[in-house]
């Protein structure tokens, strides 16, 4: 496989083009819409998705070449393109990735697809513009992925907006206009703040020319900041990034567009787009300041704020009324395992936050998948309206149980691998935050359960619930890989780990090497 | 004699300022900024004397500006007047917030 | 080719592609007075008022690339009054297109809206070029006696003579401020000379000398007053709320660019020493007219006096860029006022064509639901809001715009990079009201019984697909626009030329 | 030791992995039986059309119907699940064959000489960095006696299952749940380390909520799924905690590699000590120790057979499993093994008190099962691991029993019931029953074979188990490490004798409540009315038949771990032989607990034995005598009681007290201060909406001030210029 991708080049195209083929089906898709004026809804409707998903699909295929052309043995980047942009400013279209973009890379192309699917009959207005969106969206999400420059990573992680404020506040629920400003502004506070501190160390980086320097190598191997500089700047990023996590207490947009959002939006919300916050954790906040990472009560602020959110998400999920909001709550939960992972600063813990990344990337796409499939059938999504649905809906009771199991963690699934790897990490130099984190493991089963009774358990006792219809063939045929990877990646996540070893381990030594002084004496296993 | 005339001239500006502020009628308003305008111009033939010819130079210009200026000027306000029959200026508040 | 400005017809040559536009408008001027008003007229004269322009531009451009070059006088002849000059004919010809269509619609017929746009022009063009402090009054009073007019076109709308009343009372005003700092720095001085008043600064040791620091102080007044830079800007929202649209779209573009190409000139060739006295107030103004324009403009519910604030806060940031007091920041403004000229541009042609015959504005609810009947006008308006927000690619050559600013702001020794937050922060802000428009376009039903929109004129159109197209090119594509900027940014002031044998000024 | 060299390498045991994945491969086919039945063939889950028309309070009792008596509306002739067939062979069979590879693993086991455990290792599962984590199994003679009971008592309730769920809707999917329990069960036991242990653990705490929950169209049943899965969680936290704690001092998981590095932690110190109950509060969540048995009695809202598996043979012990696997760390942490005892032992004694007083005859097993998970705890405690397996092991054979009779009992009330249309009434409530001996003559006596064994008569197999348990405690008072650590301040040969003391005292209950249940339901007048009376019957061959080999295992178990003192006295058998066989796996720990001068001499050990044999007798005389089934009347006309009774008979008010201090707190505090407080009312309402408030705020005060009026604008220019220049006259 290696040998045939390189010889086809493989990766010196491959990144570009998975940039380049969404915004083309965009543009095909506007071509379209301008077509195809007079056709009524149902034509339009399945033109559109029809496109999308050619599209998607074709991403997907094509991506899948990364996990065996991608050398996994080392942390330097690969499939890397260098192309001037404005490169007076220093700006470069710089792309590369490393194993763990890679695995982010192929969480999205692979999801997109099944997006399309779960909103194959849900997305009736519009449909060539939500599905250009959701292109445009791929294209800047996996740019994120693939930024070598801060300059076009900044322009990626902005890119991914837009579109998500408008899936949001056009396609969404009652409250969509102020769950997409919402949304909106959160996200934009964060990110000039970032924007700034961007600009503040491409320029104190020159090239011999005198030109700012926005190459990530190059500011990793020759910044270093006067003072507090440091610390201001990692603060600017965190910002940035706390608030896409969400980390508490930034998460407050995230309950509000999760629940507004269309399936779609939810899904690349909580499977893709909250990654973005912890991605740049790990791949800028940590290596470019471990100055401000381990100084002390940064690192500890942001471990406390990290098992705040795990408990307080898994508690306020616990008396949700509506399930989107509980799974909203429960993604703060989890990403401050990912948080704790990271900042925790052990190799277990940080893969362990990777392998939860991937993972609520699966079981939270297939839970707001499943409960889009419930609101297209019920369009309630209030837990109080259902009750006993396993009755008349057996194979979504199955398919639910095994998400929800899922994303509580029960061994045998992904979500155990991710939290125990991180929590046991995070235990050799956070103990007491990793066993405060653990308390997590009783309250996830009180939300999660007791959601699960009240909608698919207890007694059928609204008539409203007794006609409902059983998932069709296409929504089992989109869940089933979801499913798989559940079990895959929970029983054999050995493949996964190797991907990420080599560079969660330079990082962390990386880390660790500028702060000897500080961490001795902690014990690294 | 400069010092004085400076210090005219800058009294004169004063007064033109408080004028603008505390009159209510267009017409009187902008005969204020002339009065300003020409506390200027005794500043730059003061000082003329001191450089040479640009401040002459310069007030001559700035007198031909203040006529266009006025042209312009009464023609706004007869505008006006010819909508709100009044020229007092607490009236013209239609425009606001 | 070097003009010698001592001899008159060097200094004619200098000045000639000011010389073609004034002369064209005049001639215009005659022939708009020529025939009674009428539709056909005025769109003749406004034809040939695009046609003017386009020559003039066209031997700016001859001029640009002749390298042509002066010796030390009273104009410039440099890169950057060149690309100020192409901004501003770019938005006289857009104002004149736009206006061809929609003064109709005003119901103002008169053929000379036109030609006191070009008027107008070639004031600020003389504005660009100056190099001494008279010249910089004259180009003002031209630039705005015409304006003053072009607000008050509208002889049949009461707002329309409001807003020019306005103008004109705190215009006068500020002029006299203006006015008697030149004399106060004239005095300290005792040249009008821009880069000699630097020079002089220097040879003289002028830094703590109050008079010349008052009369900078009493300039700054007149300045921030024409960029309407917070507390001198209350004239602005009321003024571009009551002009005819295609004027206030010129007037937020061109009148601004106007103002801060003398502004970056005389600051940095003048007064770049004098940082210890007016960084901290311009600082003030910039951080003031950010914060206030902002907030200000959240609560807004008329489109066109939400993009006056906008204007406003434009104004704030290019005096970061001013507050950095370095070519760069001159670079970075006139890569700025492209890309604003650009978005504002788009911007008024939508809410012209938006524009109820009979009424000068359109509330923002008047777009509820406009995506459902004109996606692409609905598109084209928030690419024109997104650059003005400055929001990469969707917003195009905005993002870079302040990129550009923020870059000057923070590689200026002057350590700006607080009010570089400053301007991120209020930018969140501004995406409140900017992000409204935007809302009430694409996720508002368009309400029952709401009257199309007419569809858009043939010359607005074409303005409103230069713009976005221009903005979404030079979104992915910055690269000419930011070499050009950079080429023709402002040098700081050289000792240059035989000093005027002047004795040094004694104070009063 | 190398896989491939070790000497089990070449036997059965390298099929060591088909163990589990036999079960496992039945829940995959039953699972998919049930999955396309209910979407195929339309909703023929349970109760889809029963009325739930009377609940009453004993919810949990409430559908048993199902078991019996599905689509009765009308039809007397009940409906069978259409892959019913296929699942009564898929079921049992996979179990039947997994017990046969069980057997033939012990034989090849038998045959060798064995110093270090079979490990085998399927894949590497875990590899990051310093933690190696392998999916690998392991086979000692510990796993090998736990695969033995969850695969032979397993396939017994499997068999009993194929009778009792007969006309249950959801007949495969039961079997799916089953197997799959077992799947995780042999996990759990056979894990070669802790992390997968922790899977199995996980895993059978699922399928009891999935078993417990299995009638969940009643939100009782429902309710006590959850319930055991969230207590059971309590203890996982535990559990978890404790894996951390032993890779962040030993740096593996592996359990041949903690036993031999387990000496690198200090003996008694506080890290062997933390680990220890952090495991040990996993196992009281799992085996139901004080404070987290709460759930256990809940659980019996499953089918019986459930219950008799899960509930009292196999999951339930993996607790004491637990600690015996993990001996060599409890040996080494005195104060641990003693909150252990002492656990136990106040658990036991508790969970007997309660037993007391209930009438559901589940309920009556299901606090026994508490209370002897207590006596087991007391065992591994006192570091007699061997005796704590052997308790698990005679206890899995007469609890077993016990609760497959009561479902037999329960089997054939329902069908009287069922058979009258009575379906108002408990079929659980032992005062509706009585002198069903004349009806189930077989189940009365297989019953009382058992009854007679949990209360520790000889020669029944809980009298040699329970009699080694009370002993160890005792013998441990002296010379034992045990006995030189204090805990809660008290020296810990008090705590040993207290728990000896206690261990004894509910030895006495057990008798008590035993005696009485079997009173209740077997002996007296028949309380279940004169209609239903005729109706009453033995269950079918299917279900006595497991019965029937349990009963015989309760009679003849004892001679597994005979004690010398007896065989010395009456040559009946050979003297632990269990403890031969554990010794490789427990006997060093327990060499170290035991120390010096703790054996006891023959004769304070016969004392013992007839003290123990005395009390067993006297709780069984003191029942009879005090207890009149002739008076007891039915359920629906008895009286609430009061005083102790009704404290006893609320089970001490344990769960309105969690309720009232944890839970509804917990929640109150999440929603009116987390959620409305913090969330809506702090952050968002206040900081996020509150500030875009003030901004617009301002924005408005702004547009106020631009008021239309030029003099206004002329009086801000000129205080802003008058600002400026007063800056710029500074600066001169």
């Amino acid at each position: 496989m290696h040998g045939m991708l390189s010889s086809m080049n493989y990766n010196g195209w491959i990144l570009t083009t998975l940039l380049l083929l969404p915004v083309l089906g965009a543009v095909m898709l506007s071509v379209q819409a301008a077509g195809s004026g007079q056709a009524d809804d149902a034509t339009k409707m399945s033109s559109a998705r029809r496109t999308a998903l050619l599209f998607f699909t074709a991403e997907a295929v094509i991506s899948l070449g990364l996990w065996w052309s991608i050398d996994y043995g080392t942390a330097d980047w690969q499939a890397t393109v260098t192309v001037p942009w404005i490169p007076q400013w220093g700006i470069f279209y710089r792309i590369g990735v490393d194993g763990i973009a890679v695995l982010l890379i192929l969480l999205t192309t692979l999801l997109m697809p099944l997006t399309v699917l779960g909103s194959w009959t849900s997305i009736r207005q519009k449909p060539h513009a939500f599905y250009a969106l959701l292109l445009v969206l791929t294209t800047g999400m996996l740019g994120v992925f693939m930024a070598l420059d801060l300059a076009l990573f900044y322009v990626f992680w902005e890119l991914m907006l837009i579109p998500m404020y408008l899936i949001i506040g056009i396609w969404g629920g009652q409250r969509r206009l102020y769950a997409s400003l919402k949304f909106f502004l959160f996200t934009m506070l964060g990110s000039l703040l970032m924007l700034v501190a961007i600009l503040y160390i491409g320029l104190k980086t020159v090239d011999p020319l005198g030109r700012p320097v926005f190459a990530y190598d190059w500011i990793l191997q020759s910044a270093s900041y006067p003072g507090t500089a440091s610390l201001w700047l990692f603060g600017a990023f965190f910002v940035a990034f706390a608030v896409k996590v969400p980390m508490w207490p930034f998460h407050t947009w995230l309950p509000d567009a999760h629940v507004e959002a269309p399936t779609a939006g939810s899904v690349v919300l909580a499977s893709i787009m909250l990654k973005m916050g912890t991605f740049g954790f790990i791949r800028f906040a940590l290596p470019m300041f471990p100055d401000a990472v381990n100084h002390p009560v940064v690192r500890s602020s942001v471990i406390v704020l990290a098992v705040i959110g795990i408990v307080y998400g898994a508690l306020v999920s616990m008396v949700q009324p509506d399930f989107k909001k509980l799974v909203a709550y429960s993604s703060v939960s989890h990403l401050g395992f990912v948080m704790l992972g990271i900042f925790a600063l052990t190799t277990q813990s940080l893969q362990g936050a990777l392998m939860v990344n991937i993972n609520h990337g699966i079981s939270t796409g297939a839970l707001f998948l499943l409960i889009g499939m419930l609101y297209e059938r019920r369009h309630s999504r209030m837990i109080a309206d259902f009750g006993g649905i396993a009755k008349v809906m057996p194979v979504f009771a199955v398919l639910l149980t095994i998400v929800a199991l899922s994303s509580i963690g029960v061994p045998g699934t992904n979500g155990f691998v991710g939290e125990f790897l991180v929590l046991i990490g995070a235990f050799t130099t956070e103990p007491v935050a990793a066993v405060i984190a653990t308390t997590v493991v009783v309250f996830a089963a009180v939300y999660m359960l007791w959601a699960l009774q009240r909608i698919i358990y207890n007694p059928l006792s609204k008539p409203e619930n007794a006609a409902l219809k059983d998932l069709n063939w296409r929504e089992i045929g989109l869940l089933l890989p979801l499913i798989a990877a559940i079990f895959w990646l929970g029983l054999y996540p050995a493949p996964i780990l190797n991907r990420t070893h080599a560079v969660a381990t330079r990082i962390i030594e990386r880390v660790h090497g500028m702060s000897d002084a500080t961490s001795a004496g902690v014990v690294r296993p | 004699m400069l010092a004085e005339s400076l210090t005219l001239s800058a009294a004169l500006f004063t007064i033109g300022v408080i004028g603008v502020l505390t009159r209510r009628n267009a017409i009187i308003v902008f005969m204020c900024v002339e009065l300003m305008l020409n506390a200027v111009n005794l500043s730059f033939v003061a000082l003329s004397r001191l450089y040479g010819a640009t401040g002459q130079v310069f007030v001559i210009f700035v007198m031909t500006v203040a006529a266009a200026e006025a042209a312009v000027g009464l023609a706004i306000i007869i505008s006006i007047f010819r909508h709100k029959k009044s020229v007092n200026l607490q009236d013209i508040n239609i425009l606001r917030g | 080719m070097t003009f010698d400005l001592a001899i008159p017809w060097q200094l004619m040559g200098a000045l000639g592609p000011d010389l073609v536009l004034m002369v064209g408008a005049m001639v215009l001027m005659l022939v708009a007075a020529w025939k009674p008003e009428s539709d056909a007229h005025q769109r003749f004269v406004g034809q040939a008022s695009v046609a003017v322009i386009v020559a003039t531009m066209a031997m700016v451009v001859w001029y640009a690339t002749s390298g042509a070059t002066a010796s030390p006088g009273i104009i410039a002849v440099d890169g950057f009054r060149w690309a100020a000059d192409m901004v501003f004919l770019i938005g006289a010809a857009a104002a004149i297109l736009i206006g061809i269509e929609s003064n109709p619609r005003d119901r103002i017929l008169a053929a000379e809206s036109h030609v006191l746009i070009l008027f107008a022009t070639a004031g600020m063009m003389i504005l660009a070029s100056a190099r001494d402090l008279m010249i910089v009054f004259l180009g003002v009073e031209i630039m705005s006696i015409a304006v003053y007019v072009l607000v008050g076109l509208n002889r049949s709308s009461v707002r329309s003579a409001e807003g020019a009343l306005k103008y004109f009372l705190l215009g006068a005003f500020s002029t006299g401020f203006l006015l008697y700092g030149i004399a106060l720095v004239y005095g300290a001085t005792g040249t009008t000379s821009i880069p000699l008043i630097g020079e002089r600064i220097i040879t003289y040791s002028l830094v703590h000398h109050s008079m010349l620091l008052i009369g900078v102080g009493l300039l700054l007044i007149g300045f921030a007053f024409k960029v309407a830079a917070v507390p001198f800007h209350m004239w602005a929202p009321d003024v571009y709320e009551g002009a005819p649209t295609p004027v206030t779209a010129y007037m937020a573009a061109a009148v601004k660019a106007a103002a801060f190409a003398m502004f970056f000139r005389v600051w940095i060739e003048s007064f770049n020493l004098l940082d210890g006295a007016w960084l901290a107030p311009i600082w003030w103004l910039a951080a003031a007219t950010m914060v206030v324009g902002n907030v200000v403009a959240l609560a807004q519910r008329n489109v066109k006096r939400m993009l006056a604030y906008s204007s406003i806060v434009h104004g704030g940031y290019l005096l970061a860029a001013v507050a950095a007091g370095t070519p760069l920041g001159s670079a970075a403004f006139l890569f700025y006022a492209v890309a604003y000229t650009l978005a504002t541009f788009g911007a008024f042609a939508v809410v012209s064509s938006m524009t109820k015959p009979g009424e000068y504005a359109s509330a923002i609810s008047d777009y509820d639901g406009l995506w459902t009947t004109r996606p692409w006008l609905a598109i084209g308006f928030s690419i024109c809001l997104l650059a003005l927000l400055g929001f990469p690619i969707f917003g195009g050559a905005g993002f870079f715009a302040k990129w550009y600013v923020l870059q000057a702001a923070m590689t200026s020794p002057r350590e700006l990079v607080p009010l570089a937050v400053l301007l991120v922060i209020t930018s969140v802000v501004s995406a409140g009201y900017y992000l409204h428009v935007v809302r009430v376009m694409f996720m508002r039903p368009r309400p029952e019984g709401a009257t199309e929109p007419p569809a858009l004129a043939p010359y607005t159109r074409a303005v409103l697909v230069a713009c976005v197209g221009l903005i979404l090119l030079l979104g992915v594509f910055p690269n000419r626009l930011a070499s050009w900027a950079r080429t023709n940014a402002l040098v700081a002031a050289p000792l240059q030329g035989p000093t005027a044998a002047l004795s040094p000024p004694t104070t009063p | 030791m190398l896989e491939s060299t070790h000497p089990l390498a070449d036997t059965a045991a390298r099929f060591v992995w088909w163990l589990p994945t036999l079960p496992l491969i039945g829940f995959l086919i039953n699972g998919a039986l049930s999955v396309y039945a209910s979407a195929k063939l339309g909703p023929a889950d349970p109760s889809s059309d029963h009325g739930h028309e009377a609940h009453g309070h004993s919810a949990n009792a409430h559908h048993q119907p199902h078991a019996a008596d599905a689509g009765h509306d009308g039809h007397d002739t009940p409906i069978r699940h259409r892959f019913a067939a296929i699942a009564s062979v898929v079921g049992p069979g996979v179990m039947v064959v997994a017990f046969g590879l069980a057997l033939a693993t012990f034989f090849a086991m038998r045959g060798v000489e064995m110093h270090s455990p079979y490990v085998n290792t399927l894949f590497s599962w875990l590899p990051v960095g310093a933690l190696q984590v392998d999916a690998a199994l392991q086979l000692d003679g510990l796993s090998m006696v736990m695969v033995l009971v969850i695969t032979g008592i397993g396939m017994l309730i499997h068999l009993f299952s194929v009778g009792y769920m007969q006309d249950d809707p959801g007949y495969p999917r039961y079997f799916a749940y089953l197997n799959l329990f077992v799947f995780f069960m042999l996990l759990l036991v056979l894990g070669a380390n802790y992390v997968v242990t922790f899977v199995g653990w996980e895993g059978v705490g699922l399928c009891s909520y999935l078993l417990i929950g299995f009638w969940f169209s009643e939100q009782a049943n429902a309710d006590a799924g959850k319930k055991a899965f969230i207590v059971n969680r309590i203890g996982d936290f535990g559990f978890m905690v404790a894996m951390f704690m032993l890779f962040a001092h030993l740096g593996t998981l592996d359990y041949t590699t903690i036993a031999a590095k387990a000496d690198q932690l200090p003996a008694g110190g506080i890290v062997v000590t933390a680990i220890c109950l952090f495991l040990f509060l996993g196992c009281a969540g799992k085996s139901a120790q004080i404070p987290l048995f709460v759930w256990l009695p809940d659980a019996m809202a499953g089918p019986t057979p459930v219950s008799a598996l899960i509930h009292a043979a196999t999951m339930v012990t993996a607790g004491v499993f637990l600690v015996a696997r993990s001996s060599m760390l409890f040996s080494i942490a005195p104060v641990a093994s003693l909150t252990v005892a002492l656990v136990g032992a106040v658990t036991a004694l508790f969970a007997a008190t309660i037993g007391l007083k209930q009438w559901d005859i589940k309920k009556v097993l299901a606090y026994s099962t508490v209370s002897q998970l207590g006596y087991m705890f007391i065992g591994v405690g006192v570091g007699a691991y061997t005796a704590g397996v052997f308790h698990l092991v005679t206890h899995a054979f007469f609890k077993a029993l016990l609760f497959l009779g009561s479902g037999s009992v329960i089997y054939a009330m329902h069908r009287a019931y069922h058979a009258t249309h009575h379906h108002g009434d408990d079929a659980q409530d032992m005062r509706n029953m009585g002198g069903l001996k004349k009806y189930m003559p077989a189940t009365w006596a297989l019953m009382w074979i058992a009854t007679l064994a949990i209360a520790g008569v000889p020669p029944f197999s809980g009298f040699f188990s329970k009699d080694e348990i009370l002993g160890a405690a005792f013998a441990r008072a002296h010379g034992s490490t045990l006995a030189d650590a204090t805990l809660l301040g008290l020296p810990g040969s008090t705590v040993l004798y207290i728990v000896w003391v206690l261990g004894l005292a509910s030895a006495l209950l057990t008798a008590i409540y035993m005696t009485r249940m079997m009173l209740y339901t077997f002996h007296g007048p028949n309380r279940t009315g004169a209609a239903n009376t005729p109706h009453l019957a033995e269950a079918p061959w299917i279900m006595t038949g497991p019965l029937v080999v349990l009963g015989v295992l309760s009679l003849v178990g004892g001679w597994l771990n005979l004690p010398a003192v007896i065989t010395d006295l009456m040559p009946i058998g050979p003297s632990g032989t269990l403890e031969h066989w554990l010794e490789p796996v427990v006997g060093e720990a327990t060499a170290r607990v035991a120390g010096t001068g703790t054996h006891l001499s023959a004769s304070t050990e016969e004392v013992l034995i007839g003290f123990a044999v005395a009390i067993a007798i006297a709780g069984i005389v003191i029942a009879k005598m005090r207890l009149k089934p002739e008076v007891l009347v039915s359920k629906s006309a008895s009286l609430p009681s009061n005083g102790i009774q009704r404290v006893l008979e609320h089970k001490w008010f344990v769960d309105e007290a969690y309720d009232a201090t944890l839970v509804k707190p917990t929640y109150a505090i999440s929603k009116s201060v987390l959620w409305t407080g913090i969330d809506v009312g702090l952050i968002d309402t206040l900081l996020v909406n509150g500030s875009a408030a003030l901004t617009r705020f301002l924005g408005w005060m702004g547009g106020q001030l631009q008021s239309g009026r030029v003099g206004t604008y002329a009086w801000m220019l000129v205080l802003g210029a008058l600002l400026l220049l007063r800056a710029f006259a500074r600066a001169s």
